[in-house]
């Protein structure tokens, strides 16, 4: 696989709060745009000095190659985002990708997929520029985007876009169906083939999801998240633990990820 | 986006060898792009890098050379060990070549499985690590990863850890061979729990194992001292006069971080190496002390990102830098560093970098 | 602006004692405006401070009161000796009877001019300091500001420094009076030439000093701990043999910077103490080796800026806290530590906050 | 001597460059503008986290008590300057003070007398409040101001408005009149009978305006400047050498400066 990584000033152009403590950021970042796949992150640099130190990973969420920019949807956890979020249109900013492998895109070309696409939290990121690519490729998707609750639900109308059918979960019933993203996964799944499962999210959830797709016998692709500092490779800082990637206990998610086959990874608990 | 693309707009082009598996295109900041081609194994030609290089300095006669234990360095800046992989890892962002030296990650004599995750943490303007020396080994890197290093125009320091002196021994013969440098002897690593902290606190124990390494090689030695003692001078005296033929420092501060919603640690292996920023001062202190101590050339490291950091360490008495968490920060960090130096020199009529080492204790 | 003004609309009084010299009419962040009347000598009613206080645990039935060797403390949040004065000079930002102790500057048994300037400068989330233990002695600070102090209603805890295990005990003799809550050992300050350093890095002269400090005082002994050693946990089990009430730790660990333009050390010492969130990981490493080696109660210090970083150390071992260095970056941070820990506990269903006390170990 | 200080929440209400890396800051904080005197300083928290760490000074540059705000008046220098310049109108920010003990003001009630205020560079920051309240009280004042270059002045407008008289010089000689600020110095005081100096600049300029002053026997206070940890006595690291203050041959700029009479100074080099 070749990929194109670069370091590069991004500039913004777009930066609203789109739920609560969630913000979507529209970045000029041509050279980015051009080479990402679905899946695919960057580290931004979200503010000079040292605090915070190292640059921090976010799912490139939206690719225009037409118009050269990307979108990212990211929550306000800590200090890293909390900087980058008073950063304003016209603004520039470090950011270092595409990075990681991407998900995988099924079957052969011309064959029809019928593709489920689960997304908790922030988990529902990366899974719309694949459900643009899935579509785009003529496959049928079918999105389920998990929420705590309806002051967090956000990006529907993009997913609603890009997806042949989207059901929304929220764990307190505030908006859509009550329940866990993993809920509505069972019945739709005994009503119709699904050829391949991509999931974002927690990882309770991603084991949640894996273990669906592997009592269903069906390719699922888990998108991970870990701490990383250098983001190339290079420090074995960001790894998890797989079953056999590379005749190796721990795979980085940075670059042997973020993307892996849900039946690699092992567990917590 | 499977094939290796050609940049015929940017009219500049530079072949680079396909990195293992994973081939790049790389692509600076500046714009230019270079372009890969798999399975390419010619030397590296990185003509416009060099074109920016000569045009920068052709006016400018800095003499960036240094010399450590008679090893010629193009300039004094290094990457510190298992911050930057195997060094092609950094090469989309930069030309390795422009380096002084790339240290390697440190290898042990048969391949670690490292630390469970999670493995690193960020702590204010620092990193804590547990790696664990994580790596493949020293045959494996021998038979597949230094053939590929031989593709590059730079010096390659190897970085080496043991269980005991003996290992250090063995890693320095199979270690002796065309195209590795230099040795880098880690008794300093505070991960290991099997010997590697005992060595580098105990100036006995420091220099038998550099003892041993020096009887094993004709390599320059240099040997990487832990901060986590009371007097560094101490032991840096003590690898000296074992024969290392440089001390470098220093390597990370014993630290640990605890998760608050947990209640744990937060990292697996409860306590791991600061670096960055955050440790600067600790290291710069070191450096002086162990500059005052021996006559060896000192490589400092400990938080250095930029050229001013470079410099404090230059004016403490370091003969060369590393930067290691500074990568992280900003991969092309070295570079940085490397052209914010040459400004420095250029701008305060400094003809040779040399001159520089050790201006604040004058 | 010479008059002491009551500020009426505000509906609330406070009396204030007059500070020394200087009075303060103090005004806080919440907006409440506290009167000054100079030469006050009566006992300080801070009455809407304890109104918040009641309102704050009324319902809420944590218990924060923790004892160190002995002495009852309301909560476990201390001031960092050094970095709070005599107490007082932060009273215009809170009001000092809400802390758990403030631990006072440094005496020696001499007045002390301290270092040259400059005396401090920022580092990445650091601050060097050598201000040299500058202090006006034992004796002034029992003729004039120990008596002052007796007007506050919290416990003030006494830092020594001395150049000879019996100079300990002739300041531990001198502080052996009502009003001075404890004594602090300091051995480990890093800027005095003649001998502190060395009581603090080596096990056998750091318990020395405890056994004539504790042969000369029958009030609790705290020995404050040097963070520059190769093993903490060895000096801390020392102390204890000897004596110590209790440890507090970490002192601040040896430092330097340097000045580019000028080439020369930022500090005029050349040296000095690095404090502040950069320790942090250091400081919370060697409380949790401490709390593991030691059965005294441990007093964590080293960064501590939030309420969060007070639980880290708690989680790790630390019976209390004290805070420094934050205490420069927002003045009020000892008061928003207590209030976030106390708010942790209540929203984690704590009754006692002994409860955390190593609950990371566990 | 009695002082107020506070550490409050001051909203920028301007914020605009006003020379060449210089800006001027206009804050919202009544507290601190009802008690604050000319030569006292503020020490204002540059951003979150802690990159810089510690709460930079600033001298009191306007006080307007009737609308409660203070003026500053910054150089970029380093990175707190350099994070505090990205504050925009509307947002607040911590701040302290007033701080430290500020200039005397001459002579009894109803005794006119005729001030010299020298600043140079930053240094001129906290003579426009003085000049304000030296008119008030019916002193006479001449004020100069050095500047290295035109593009590094400003603020003579503001100063135009409350001395009696302004000389400008620049060290090229690209605005005003070409030399040091201490240059028109001796001439003045030859033409006229100066009762007291007033100065506020870089170590050397002060060492040159106290030389004068002393040659001429004039009263003169000199603001000194220090890197501040604590700003309220409590950390001593912020000394300067004097000869006898308290007894003492190290003051604390932060509480018995940053004013000083002159006399008591003791100069480096
Ligand atoms: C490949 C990848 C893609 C990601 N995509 C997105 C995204 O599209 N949108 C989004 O909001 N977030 C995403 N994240 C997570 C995001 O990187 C973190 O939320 C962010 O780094 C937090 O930075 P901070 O400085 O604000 O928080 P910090 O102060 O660093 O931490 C706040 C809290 O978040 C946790 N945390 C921090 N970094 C990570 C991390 N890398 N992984 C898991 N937990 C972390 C910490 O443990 C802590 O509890 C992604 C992470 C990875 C590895
Ligand atoms: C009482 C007082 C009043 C001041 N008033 C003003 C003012 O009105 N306008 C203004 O622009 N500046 C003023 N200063 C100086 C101002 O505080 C510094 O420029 C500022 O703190 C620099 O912060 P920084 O983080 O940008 O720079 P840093 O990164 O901290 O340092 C940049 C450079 O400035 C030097 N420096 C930093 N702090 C100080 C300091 N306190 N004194 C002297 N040199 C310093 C450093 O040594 C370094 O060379 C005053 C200082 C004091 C003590
Ligand atoms: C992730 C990581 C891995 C490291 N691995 C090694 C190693 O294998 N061998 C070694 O000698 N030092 C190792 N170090 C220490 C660095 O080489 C360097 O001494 C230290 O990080 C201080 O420099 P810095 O602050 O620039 O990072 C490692 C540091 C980090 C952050
Ligand atoms: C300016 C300053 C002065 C200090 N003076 C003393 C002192 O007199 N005695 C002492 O035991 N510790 C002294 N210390 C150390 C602190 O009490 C504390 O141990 C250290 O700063 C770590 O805590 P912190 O990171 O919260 O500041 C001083 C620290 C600072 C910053
Ligand atoms: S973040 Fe460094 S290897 Fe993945
Ligand atoms: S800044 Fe702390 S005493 Fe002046």
């Amino acid at each position: 696989m070749i990929y194109l990584v670069v370091k590069t000033s991004g500039m913004v152009l777009e930066h609203v709060e789109v739920a609560n403590g969630i913000k979507y950021l529209k970045l000029e970042a041509p050279d980015i745009a051009r080479s990402a796949r679905p899946g695919q992150f960057v580290q931004v640099r979200c503010a000079a000095g040292c605090s915070p130190l190292l640059r921090k990973p976010f799912s490139i969420h939206e690719i225009d190659r037409a118009n050269g920019t990307i979108g990212l949807l990211y929550e306000i956890k800590g200090h890293g985002t909390q900087m980058l979020s008073g950063s304003r249109a016209g603004e520039s900013m470090e950011i270092t990708g595409p990075s990681g492998n991407g998900f995988t895109l099924p079957g052969d070309p011309g064959e029809e997929c019928n593709a489920l696409l689960v997304g908790g939290g922030l988990g529902i990121a990366p899974l719309l520029p694949l459900a643009a690519e899935l579509r785009e490729k003529g496959h049928k998707t079918t999105v389920i985007l998990g929420f705590n609750d309806a002051s967090r639900l956000c990006r529907t109308e993009a997913f609603a876009r890009e997806a042949d059918r989207l059901i929304v979960t929220t764990v307190d019933g505030s908006s859509g169906e009550k329940g866990l993203v993993t809920d509505p996964m069972s019945g739709l799944m005994k009503r119709e083939k699904i050829n391949v499962i991509y999931a974002c999210g927690p990882e309770p959830m991603l084991a949640a999801v894996a273990r669906i797709a592997e009592v269903q016998r069906v390719k699922c692709e888990v998108s991970l998240e870990a701490y990383m500092a250098c983001g190339v490779g290079a420090c074995l800082g960001c790894v998890c633990r797989t079953k056999s990637i590379g005749g190796k206990p721990y795979a980085r998610v940075c670059t042997e990820g973020p993307v892996f086959d849900s039946r690699e990874v092992i567990w917590n608990g | 986006m499977d094939d290796a693309r050609s940049d015929s707009e940017a009219g500049l082009r530079t072949d680079v060898k396909n990195c293992g598996k994973t081939g790049f295109i790389t692509c600076r900041e500046d714009g230019l792009k270079v372009e890969v081609k798999a399975g390419m194994k010619n030397k590296i030609r990185t003509d416009m890098e060099e074109d920016m290089k000569t045009d920068m300095t052709a006016n400018a006669k800095v003499n960036m050379e240094v010399e450590i234990a008679g090893l010629k360095l193009k300039n004094p800046v290094l990457t510190a060990s298992g911050t930057f992989g195997f060094g092609k890892e950094y090469s989309p962002f930069l030309d390795l070549n422009r380096l002084g030296a790339v240290v390697v990650k440190g290898l042990t004599l048969n391949p670690r499985e490292g630390n469970p995750p999670p493995r690193i943490i960020e702590t204010p303007a620092g990193l804590l690590n547990s790696i664990g020396l994580q790596n493949p080994g020293v045959d494996y890197f021998l038979e597949y990863i230094l053939p590929e290093l031989a593709a590059y125009d730079t010096n390659f320091i190897v970085n080496i850890s043991g269980n005991t002196p003996e290992e250090y021994g063995l890693l320095a013969a199979k270690l002796s061979v065309p195209g590795v440098a230099a040795l880098e002897v880690n008794i300093s690593c505070p991960n290991v729990k099997a010997g590697g902290m005992a060595f580098g606190t105990d100036p006995e124990m420091a220099a038998e194992v550099v003892a041993n390494v020096k009887a094993n090689t004709r390599l320059p030695v240099i040997a990487k001292l832990s901060p986590n003692v009371t007097d560094i001078a101490a032991v840096a005296s003590a690898v000296e006069k074992a024969g290392a033929d440089a001390v470098s420092l220093i390597n990370t501060l014993l630290g640990m971080a605890i998760d608050i919603k947990k209640r744990k640690p937060a990292l697996a292996n409860i306590m791991g190496g600061l670096s960055g920023p955050a440790v600067k001062p600790v290291a710069l202190r070191m450096v002086w002390q162990t500059a005052e101590a021996v006559r060896v050339p000192v490589i400092g490291m400990g938080g250095i990102v930029t050229a001013e950091d470079a410099l404090e360490f230059i004016f403490a008495g370091a003969r060369a830098v590393a930067i290691g968490t500074g990568n992280f920060i900003d991969p092309r960090a070295t570079i940085s560093v490397i052209e914010g130096l040459e400004k420095y020199c250029l701008e305060n009529g400094i003809e040779d970098i040399n001159q520089l080492v050790g201006a604040a204790r004058k």
